[in-house]
């Protein structure tokens, strides 16, 4: 296996599998470290939510869940699109390789245009944390008395955990626009394929990342909107 | 790397390579998932909500983890390194929420006993 | 066996090697040979060790007096951050592993190269990039929250660079993080044949460890600096206590990580002490599993002990007791290596060269340093300690005392390797002496002083204390003294050394089995090494033994 | 005073337990320090090269040695732990009836406020004997109160309370630090602690009175000032609920929980009254949050206190 592709051997490795298996592991790594930094954000959000649960309920419940609905939809489709492509990449398929990626990249814009537009709504209601924050209750008396020191709290762990998501989401768009060149240069073939992979380990971490944010941030408690 | 359906040998050389069909499959229980996790949104079940939330998002990394990260198919290195990942994380809320579930303790020291 | 003279007698200096390989300047600003790589970082964090002690020398000579009269408040206090965040995140953070481990690693298990060379440059990079912020920090006219950076001080109150500050440390986190993910893939996938986990030099174990901890821990420190920054820029955010922000959540993500990075700090060097040891007893070490396997016992329990920075802090009293009984556990596997190298000297053959002097040096001021670490994870005892001068002797004793010695003991002991040259060895064995002794005269003073109650980081204190603060800064002159000696026989010996020879203390290990310096590629390509024999297979010549 | 270059000045019940405490871990660890540096000379010495010292050796590791040097350390860990922990626990445990004194940090500046409502500024007399407990915030950053002569030591911590408490044994002036890193001027935080024998004590809370001038303590005042007195009287135009007596008690909030009215609640029900609610009262409490400061809180809390006595002797 390795003989046939000797040349894309690094000359410190003994062969492909060993590159092979060094590079992934060294994704995982990487990953492993990545888990731990949104992990110290995480665990602020834990210790704020055991300290103000109403708050959190409450702010929570500011939130546009059709656009975080959306946003998820979005996110979950382009992981699959992403396997799609790796699976196009380890069986040589070059033209759904592309087009995989191409909707991967789509997808990921929208998921970060979508985002702007929820920054954007919050922009205009004042819920920037800061010395204008102002927070206007649109759950009606559902979650009276809550203290609005502590919303704010809220809104800034939410801006910088998304914030942070996004950037890494403008990140992996970034390798993906990177990857399409190769692939467009026919870099990419059954026997070449990591660069791929990797990348998809990468965006599904991503998309891991939101899985856990759109319940904690979107979806506390819901039932107010059932009451009308 | 062969191009059939590979399986992986212990010598962790082949690639395996998963089916466009698993990860269809994959993304459809994502969905339900995702549909459930929004459903549970509006019950309200009190102090269970939190668990029901964060048990179904584990669900869904841990088949995003397994299948489309193929772990499930990688060297035992890795998944003990993917594993290892995952378990720093919870020694990192655990220690900290110890702290914080049990402040009474410290603002009102007569509790503490 | 030869001796030293002997072997050098022999020696020549090899033409091609990877100092010689080539010579313009771009082929060392852009090398991806671990080897040069390891230069740069030696280079570089020497420069910012100078920088830290002038920083040390202002605070010294500060406290000679009560009053507080040479620097005023403010100076002083940037003085001591800038000291403390130099000393930690760019000399002792990257010291060993950087240097000594990046030269080293690949050469122990007989590699080419560590896994990713470019990944390794990067880090480099990353460490200048966070070395500048460093620099503009100071240009701008410092920081003054202290290295540990406790909101809301830092993030609201303060009136100085925190922002570049904690970008500073950021940067140069993502190199250490890099440098620990290279290391582990290395050790993995690239062994030599042969070279079973248990064959590897302890050196390897223990950088195993560390990076374990580098992965793991500094990604944590790095978010909670980027909310500081935020919180700074914004001017609110998640630490404020004014929209409820909790300040000591801050303190835990921050020992989350600070505190494995101590063992950070120590792991290296104890893999160093384990290879010298050995070397100048001439035997294997005792209980090589059990030494491989505290490594990583103290990188694992050592993620487990944070909360004992903050007894005082306002956590609970539950959480100070679960931090506190960890914390002495975490002591065994210290105490472990620490009896294990004491029974390698058994039935050995012991000489003192400048190395095994460093080595000796580091038993002695680490045991004092790990010691007191146990009176103040004591909760009992650090009520009283905490936050006075008692931590800053404890912390000298292990950093300075253990891990600055460590690193100059690898250093002395390697750098024959590294260079191909030898250094005055005489003068090695003075400057040992000389940082032993004045680091004494220097850090015990300072237990005294803390006992009796001197908080740290005041620069106007009680008169009571002078003396033990005139004595303190007299021991830390003739410290800067033992510092500056090698400062000047190791760049002589680069020129003037006599040729070192492949393997001048006659040590084991795939790194003596190479030409010094080594090839670009490490050792003679058509002829890679494979491992047939255990770590430390010395033997002691059966003539050398006594009549009885 | 201070002339003892091994030993700080010891004044409090804790100190000397405390001074056990160390000693006992250090000849601990002296024991183990010197056990190893011997050893290590003295293999040093006797395997040194050239030496005639017997150098055969059957077997290079030894696992029962291992295993012993690995049990006994943990074992005497685990006892000195205990032991540490048992002392820590008494700074935790407030005695009864301890008399109770407000700190509040500041930088750079420690303000310190009586139960007379007798205020100080970076020095605290205290009566010997005397078990005094400290309530203390901080209004800025993080504040540390140090007091090495009673071995006390506490971080004080803007928005929360944390307590502290001693008992002096010896009359006498001793340094008081802040030893949390606080900016600028945080080696001049300081100040001192005088204990007075009870009698002197008593003439020195009774001297000089600017506060005690008027009739009304500072806490009673800042009651009547704010209009609490206008819900929380019990008449009838009350809408808030009848405060006094009710310090230490228990409360059933609208949520359902009860809680115990302390210190901490009270603050909270004052700067953040909507958090939790008292079962059968509507939110109308107003917001405090920008009119009383930490200092002031200590004074209406004290007053809240004080109630109870009143209500008790009717
Ligand atoms: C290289 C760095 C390094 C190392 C290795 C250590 C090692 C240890 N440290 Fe230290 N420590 C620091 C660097 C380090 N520390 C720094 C920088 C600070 C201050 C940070 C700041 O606030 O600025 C600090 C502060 C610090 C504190 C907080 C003090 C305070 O602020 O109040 C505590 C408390 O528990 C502590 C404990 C320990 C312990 C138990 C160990 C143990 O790992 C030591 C283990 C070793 C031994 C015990 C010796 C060998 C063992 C034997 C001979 C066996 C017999 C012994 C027994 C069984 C008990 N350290
Ligand atoms: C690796 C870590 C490291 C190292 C090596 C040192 C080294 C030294 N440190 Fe430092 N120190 C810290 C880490 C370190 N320190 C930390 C983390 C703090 C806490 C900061 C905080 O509170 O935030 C601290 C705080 C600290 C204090 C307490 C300040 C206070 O709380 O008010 C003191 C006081 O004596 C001190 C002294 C010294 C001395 C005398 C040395 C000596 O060992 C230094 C000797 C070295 C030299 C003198 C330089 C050698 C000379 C050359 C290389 C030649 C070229 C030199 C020139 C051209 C000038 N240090
Ligand atoms: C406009 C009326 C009003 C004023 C003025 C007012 N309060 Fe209240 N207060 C209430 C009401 C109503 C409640 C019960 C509901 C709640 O817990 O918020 C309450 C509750 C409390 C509680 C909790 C009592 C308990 O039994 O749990 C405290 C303590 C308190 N107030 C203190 C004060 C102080 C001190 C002031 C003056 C600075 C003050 N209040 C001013 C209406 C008022
Ligand atoms: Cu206040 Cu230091
Ligand atoms: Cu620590």
């Amino acid at each position: 296996m390795a003989h046939a592709s000797d040349s894309l051997v690094a000359h410190h490795f003994e062969d492909i599998d060993q590159q092979n298996e060094s590079a992934v592991l060294g994704m995982w790594l990487f990953l492993a470290q990545e888990i731990l930094f949104f992990g110290g954000l995480f665990a602020a959000y834990f210790v704020y939510r055991v300290k103000y649960p109403d708050a959190w309920a409450a702010a929570s419940s500011e939130l546009d869940i059709y656009l975080g609905g959306f946003n998820t939809v979005v996110l979950l489709v382009s992981s699959f699109t992403m396997a799609v492509s790796v699976n196009a990449a380890q069986t040589g398929k070059q033209q759904r390789l592309m087009m995989g990626m191409l909707v991967t990249l789509a997808l990921g814009l929208t998921f970060v245009v979508v985002k702007f537009f929820e920054y954007k709504a919050k922009w205009d209601h004042g819920m920037i944390p800061g010395s204008g924050f102002v927070y206007h209750s649109t759950t009606g008396d559902y979650f009276a008395g809550v203290n609005p020191d502590q919303i704010q709290l809220f809104f800034c762990l939410y801006f910088v955990m998304t914030g942070m998501h996004a950037l890494h989401m403008i990140i992996g768009a970034g390798l993906l626009l990177w990857l399409l060149a190769l692939g467009y240069n026919g870099h990419f073939g059954p026997h070449r394929f990591m660069k791929v992979e990797l990348f998809g380990f990468y965006w599904h971490f991503v998309d891991i990342v939101w899985v856990f944010l759109f319940p904690m941030l979107y979806l506390i408690d819901r039932s107010w909107m059932l009451q009308g | 790397m062969s191009d059939t359906t590979a399986t992986h040998d212990d010598n962790g050389h082949d690639h395996h390579i998963v089916s466009v069909k698993a990860y269809g499959m994959v993304i459809s229980a994502l969905f339900f998932l995702m549909f459930l996790t929004v459903f549970m949104a509006f019950v309200d079940l009190g102090s269970l909500n939190p668990f029901i939330a964060l048990a179904i998002a584990v669900s869904k990394a841990v088949l995003i983890v397994l299948i489309f990260m193929n772990v499930w198919f990688s060297t035992r290195l890795t998944q003990i390194f993917v594993a290892g990942g995952f378990f720093w994380l919870l020694i990192l809320f655990g220690m900290i929420i110890i702290d914080f579930v049990s402040r009474a303790m410290v603002t009102n020291p007569q509790a503490w006993e | 066996m030869h001796t030293i003279a002997e072997a050098q007698r022999s020696a020549v200096f090899p033409e091609v090697n990877y100092l010689s390989a080539r010579h313009t300047v771009a082929s060392w600003l852009f090398t991806v040979d671990h080897k040069r790589i390891a230069m740069l970082y030696l280079v570089t964090i020497s420069i910012m060790f100078a920088l830290g002690g002038s920083f040390a020398a202002l605070i010294r000579l500060e406290l000679l007096t009560p009053a507080g009269d040479l620097l005023d408040s403010d100076t002083y206090n940037k003085v001591f951050t800038l000291h403390g965040v130099i000393m930690i995140f760019f000399f002792l953070i990257p010291s060993v592993p950087a240097t000594i481990g990046n030269f080293l690693i690949p050469l122990m298990i007989g590699c080419k190269d560590l896994a990713f060379p470019r990944i390794n440059l990067l880090s480099y990079y990353l460490y200048l990039l966070g070395a500048t912020f460093a620099i503009i920090v100071l240009v701008r006219g410092g920081v003054d929250t202290g290295w540990t950076f406790y909101t809301p001080y830092s993030s609201t109150y303060a009136q100085t660079e925190v922002f570049y500050a904690t970008m500073a440390a950021f940067a140069a986190g993502f190199s250490s993080i890099l440098t620990g993910l290279n290391f582990i893939v290395t050790i993995h996938k690239m062994r030599a044949p042969g070279m079973s986990w248990f064959r590897m030099p302890l050196f390897v174990w223990a950088h195993y460890a560390t990076s374990l901890i580098q992965i793991l821990g500094t990604p944590v420190v790095a978010i909670t600096l980027v909310l500081l920054a935020t919180e700074r820029i914004w001017g609110v955010g998640i630490f404020n206590p004014n929209i409820g922000g909790d300040p000591v959540l801050f303190q835990h993500l921050f020992w989350f990580y600070s505190h494995p990075a101590v063992y950070v700090m120590i792991l290296p060097g104890m893999g160093v002490i384990s290879e010298v040891i050995t070397c100048f007893s001439r035997k294997r070490i005792f209980g090589y599993t059990f030494v491989a396997f505290s490594s990583l016992a103290i990188a694992v329990i050592g993620f487990l002990v944070w909360g004992h920075h903050m007894y005082v802090s306002g956590q609970s009293v539950f959480a100070g007791i679960v931090f506190s009984f960890i914390t002495f556990l975490v002591a065994v596997p210290s105490a472990i290596k620490v009896f294990n190298w004491t029974a390698t000297l058994y039935k050995g053959e012991i000489t003192f060269e400048a190395p095994m002097i460093y080595a000796f040096g580091f038993m002695g001021l680490f045991l004092v340093g790990g010691l007191t670490g146990i009176l103040l994870g004591s909760m009992g005892a650090d009520v009283h300690f905490h936050d006075t001068y008692f931590v800053v002797a404890h912390f000298h004793y292990v950093m300075v005392g253990g891990m600055v010695m460590a690193f100059m003991c690898g250093l002395h002991f390697w750098w024959p390797k590294m260079t191909g040259r030898m250094y005055n060895e005489t003068l090695g064995q003075i400057s040992g002496i000389l940082v032993f002794v004045g680091f004494n005269l220097t850090f015990m003073p300072q237990f005294l002083v803390g006992y009796l109650g001197m908080p740290r980081r005041y620069h106007v204190y009680s008169e009571e204390w002078q003396m033990l603060n005139v004595m303190s800064t007299l021991g830390a002159t003739i410290l800067g003294l033992g510092y500056i000696l090698p400062a000047i026989y190791f760049p002589w010996s680069l020129f003037k050394g006599a040729p070192a020879g492949d393997n001048p203390w006659d040590a084991k290990g795939l790194e003596w089995e190479t030409t010094s310096p080594p090839p670009t590629f490490n050792f003679d390509e058509e002829n890679m090494p494979v491992v047939t024999e255990e770590a430390y297979a010395y033997v002691i010549e059966r003539n050398t033994l006594g009549a009885r | 005073m201070f002339e003892n270059y091994l030993m700080p000045e010891s004044a409090s019940t804790i100190a000397p337990r405390v001074d056990a405490l160390i000693w006992v871990l250090t000849g601990m660890s002296a024991f183990f320090f010197f056990a190893v540096v011997a050893a290590l000379a003295f293999l040093a010495i006797k395997y040194r090269k050239g030496s005639d010292a017997n150098r055969d050796l059957a077997h290079p590791d030894n696992d029962a040695l291992e295993i012993t040097w690995t049990v006994l350390p943990t074992i005497l860990a685990v006892v000195m732990f205990v032991v540490s922990t048992a002392i820590f626990l008494q700074y935790r445990q407030i005695p009864e009836g301890a008399s109770e004194i407000y700190v509040t940090g500041k930088q750079w500046m420690w303000k310190l406020q009586h139960p007379s409502g007798k205020r100080e500024i970076n020095s605290l007399h205290v009566p010997v004997g005397v078990p005094i407990k400290l309530t203390m915030t901080s209004e800025d950053v993080l504040h540390s109160f140090f007091v090495p002569a009673f071995r006390v030591k506490q971080d004080v911590l803007p928005g929360r309370y944390t307590t502290l408490w001693f008992e002096a044994t010896k009359p006498g002036t001793y340094h008081l630090f802040c030893t949390e890193y606080c900016g600028t001027d945080h080696s001049r935080m300081i100040g001192s602690v005088t204990v007075l024998e009870q009698a002197d004590y008593q003439r020195w809370l009774e001297s000089d009175d600017s506060v005690m001038a008027s009739n009304l303590t500072p806490g009673e005042a800042l009651y009547a000032k704010h209009g609490c007195v206008t819900c929380h009287d019990g008449g009838d135009a009350a809408r808030g609920p009848m405060l006094a007596g009710k310090y230490g008690t228990e409360e059933t909030l609208n949520s359902g929980e009860t809680i115990i009215i302390d210190d901490e609640y009270i603050r909270e029900s004052i700067y953040n009254p909507q958090a939790k609610l008292v079962a059968g009262y509507a939110p109308l409490m107003p917001v405090f949050k920008n009119l009383i400061n930490e200092e002031e809180l200590f004074l209406l809390i004290e007053h809240i206190k004080s109630m109870e006595d009143t209500e008790a002797s009717n």
